[in-house]
C-alpha cells in the first residue's frame, strides 16, 4: 500500500515530525511504500540544513535526509509556506526539494492513504 | 492569497500526471482565524485542489464555524483579513461548503452570521458525509 | 492591584479559560486576547460563567481581536470591559504582575 | 473498514477527545496517540467516556506514547487495545481512510 | 541539558551586571511533556536561573503535573527523556517543587507516581503562592 | 515602566508575535519602555533574514528589525533554541542577536513587568 504524509508542525516543537517519522519507518518496515511526505505551514522547518540540536538529542532535519536517501522517499517543502518562514535553498537539507501544493493534492490523488500529523 | 493563486500554474502540469482519477476532498476546519495561521493556509490547498479537478468539500465545525463570520475586521492586529477568498470559492467551482448546526448553535450563531452561503447540517450528517470521502485534510 | 491574568484560547477549544477562572484571585483582572475574545460574546454556554466570574474578578477583552473576529461590540457580555492596546499596556502597568495562561 | 480516526491531544487540555467521540461513527476506530494517550488511562472521569465508547467504536492507544509519559500498562483502560508505531500502519490500511483531529 | 549548563558561564556574567536583586521567580508547567518541547525548554531555562541567586518555584498544575510522573521511557518514540533533570534540580538549590492536589487528584495520581519529592498543595494555597511572585513565566 | 517580553512562537503560526509587536508598539507610544524582547522555542524563528511572506501581509521579521531601530530595542534570539531550529548568525535578521537564556532571566530582574506571549 502507498501512503501519503503530511506534516503540519516544525520540527522538536511538537511531536507531529516525530510521529511520522516513526509511522513511515515502519510502513516501509512493513513492506508499504511512501508516496511523498509533504511539509506544510510550520512543517516546513523541518527542511532546514541549519539546526544543530544538542548531540543527546536527535536530529530531525538529518533523519528525514538519511530516510529519504535510504528509501528514496520524495520529501517536498511547500514553497509558499517555505518563504514566509524563511526556508529556502540556501538553507534547504538534502533530500528535501522546494515545490507548489499541487503536490500535497497530488498526493492525496494518488496514495492510498494520506495521514496528517500536526498540532 | 496571491501566492497561492500563482501556484496553480506550476500545480496544473503536476496534476495531469495524476489525470483522470477524481478522488473526494474533505477539508476539515476546527480551528478559530488568527489566532492561528490554519485557517488561511488550508484555504491556500483549497484553491489549489480546484485545478485538480477533484471532487471538493469543505466542513467547518468546532471553531471553524468562527472562519465563516461576516464583518471581520483585522486592520486593529495588523494581520490581513483572509475572509473575502470564501466568497470567492464559488468562481474556482468550489461550491460543498457544510457547516454543522450544533456547532453554530453552541457559538450563538446562526447562517446569517456567516459571509457565504453555506449548507447547515446536523451533527450526524456531516460525520457520515465525512465517512464517504476519500482523502479527509486537517490543519 | 493584584494579578492580570491572559487568556488567549477559544473556551470551545481547551479548558483554559476554566483553568483559569478557578484559579484567579478575587480582585484579580483576567483580560482575553485572541481566541480568548469568543469567552465574552453572549447567547453562549460561557456567558452565564463570565457573569459568575465578574462577581470577584475584573473581565476585560481585548477590541481589535474582537474585530478580527467579526464580534461586534454589542456582542459583548454586560459587564465586560472592551480596551486596546494602549488599554492592556495600562492594565500590565497598574497590575503587579502578569500572568499568561498559554 | 471505515474510519480510522486519531486524536493526539490531552483530554484535560482540550475538547477534542470529545469532539471526535461525539461524531465517530459506530465501527469506526479510535487511535489515541502522543499526548492522547492520557484518554486511556484508568482512574479519571474519562474512564467512563472510554467505557462508553466501546460500545460502538474500537478503542486505540500507541504504546510508545504511553511509555514515553510513564503511564504502564496496567493501567490502561480495560478493552483499550495497546499497539506499536507497526500497528499503527496495520490500523491505516485496515480501514478506508484517517481522519486525524488537530 | 547539556547545552543548557554549559550555558550557564555566560549567563552568570550577565547576571553580575543585575547583582543585588532578588526576585521571586515562578516557573508555571500546565502542558505534559513529549507532545511538545514546553516541558523540557521551560527546564533549561529553570536551571540558568539557578545561577542568577533568585529566588525560584516551580508550580506544576493542569496536565503539568504529568511532566513528574516517573518511570518515563522515551526509547519507543526516539526523543530523549529529560525527566531525570527533575531530580539534578536540587543540586542547583533549586528545591521549590509545587504540585497542585486538584490536578492530580483528577488524573487518579497521587505523590507516590512522582519522580521528586514536591510539596503538594490545594488549588488555592497554590494560587496564593503564585500571586506572591514578582515575575511569573508560562511556557 | 520598563517592560520585559518573552515571545515563545515563531511568525505567523500562531499570533503571540504579533500580539507582542502591537503590545511593545503601545507600550512605547505611552511613553513607556522595552528593557527587552526575548525569542524563545519556536519564537527564534522570528529572526529569520530569510523570510518572504506575500507582498500583501505583514513581515513579521522586518518589523522587529525596524522596531529595534526605531526605538533601540534589545532583540535577543536564545541559542539553545536557535541552534536547535536552525537560526544562527548566518540567517539572523537585522536588529537581532543571539545569546544565551541568561538574557531571559536578567530581564526578569530588571524589568518592571515581564510578559508572555505564546501558545
Amino acid at each position: 500500500m502507498e501512503f501519503g504524509i503530511l506534516i503540519n508542525e516544525g520540527p522538536y516543537t511538537h511531536q507531529a515530525s516525530d510521529t511520522a517519522y516513526n509511522f513511515a519507518a515502519a510502513a516501509i518496515g512493513k513492506g508499504h511504500k511512501i508516496h511523498r511526505v509533504f511539509f506544510y505551514h510550520d512543517g516546513v522547518n523541518n527542511g532546514t540544513r541549519l539546526a544543530e540540536p544538542p548531540q543527546d538529542d536527535r536530529h530531525i532535519p538529518k533523519r528525514w535526509s538519511e530516510f529519504a536517501k535510504n528509501h528514496n522517499i520524495d520529501l517536498v517543502i511547500c514553497v509558499a509556506a517555505a518563504l514566509r518562514r524563511g526556508i529556502k535553498d540556501e538553507n534547504l537539507a538534502e533530500g528535501f526539494r522546494i515545490s507548489g501544493l499541487g503536490q500535497l493534492v497530488e498526493s492525496g490523488i494518488q496514495a492510498d492513504r494520506l495521514l496528517v500529523f500536526g498540532d | 492569497m496571491s501566492e497561492a493563486i500563482n501556484d496553480v500554474g506550476e500545480s496544473v502540469e503536476t496534476g495531469e500526471s495524476a489525470a483522470g482519477k477524481v478522488k473526494k476532498f474533505m477539508f476539515i476546519n476546527r480551528k478559530s482565524p488568527y489566532g492561528t495561521i490554519y485557517a488561511l493556509e488550508s484555504l491556500e490547498v483549497v484553491l489549489i485542489s480546484a485545478a485538480f479537478d477533484q471532487d471538493v468539500s469543505l466542513a467547518f465545525f468546532d471553531d471553524g464555524v468562527y472562519q465563516l463570520v461576516k464583518g471581520q475586521k483585522t486592520q486593529g492586529i495588523g494581520i490581513k483579513n483572509h475572509s473575502p477568498t470564501y466568497r470567492a470559492l464559488d468562481g474556482y467551482d468550489i461550491e460543498k461548503l457544510y457547516v454543522e448546526k450544533e456547532s453554530m448553535e453552541l457559538r450563538g450563531l446562526t447562517t446569517e452570521d456567516l459571509l457565504v452561503p453555506v449548507q447547515q447540517l446536523s451533527r450526524g450528517e456531516l460525520s457520515k458525509l465525512i465517512d464517504t470521502q476519500d482523502v479527509v485534510l486537517s490543519f | 492591584m493584584p494579578m492580570l491574568h491572559t487568556v488567549n484560547k477559544s473556551p470551545f477549544y481547551t479548558y483554559t479559560l476554566e483553568s483559569c477562572l478557578d484559579r484567579a484571585r478575587e480582585g484579580s483582572a483576567v483580560l482575553l486576547i485572541e481566541d480568548g475574545v469568543y469567552s465574552a460574546m453572549r447567547g453562549t454556554p460561557i456567558e452565564r460563567r463570565m457573569v459568575e466570574a465578574m462577581k470577584k474578578l475584573a473581565i476585560y477583552v481585548l477590541g481589535p481581536d474582537l474585530e478580527a473576529r467579526g464580534m461586534t461590540y454589542d456582542r459583548v457580555v454586560s459587564g465586560v470591559k472592551v480596551v486596546d492596546y494602549g488599554g492592556f499596556v495600562d492594565l500590565a502597568a497598574q497590575h503587579n504582575n502578569v500572568q499568561s495562561w498559554l
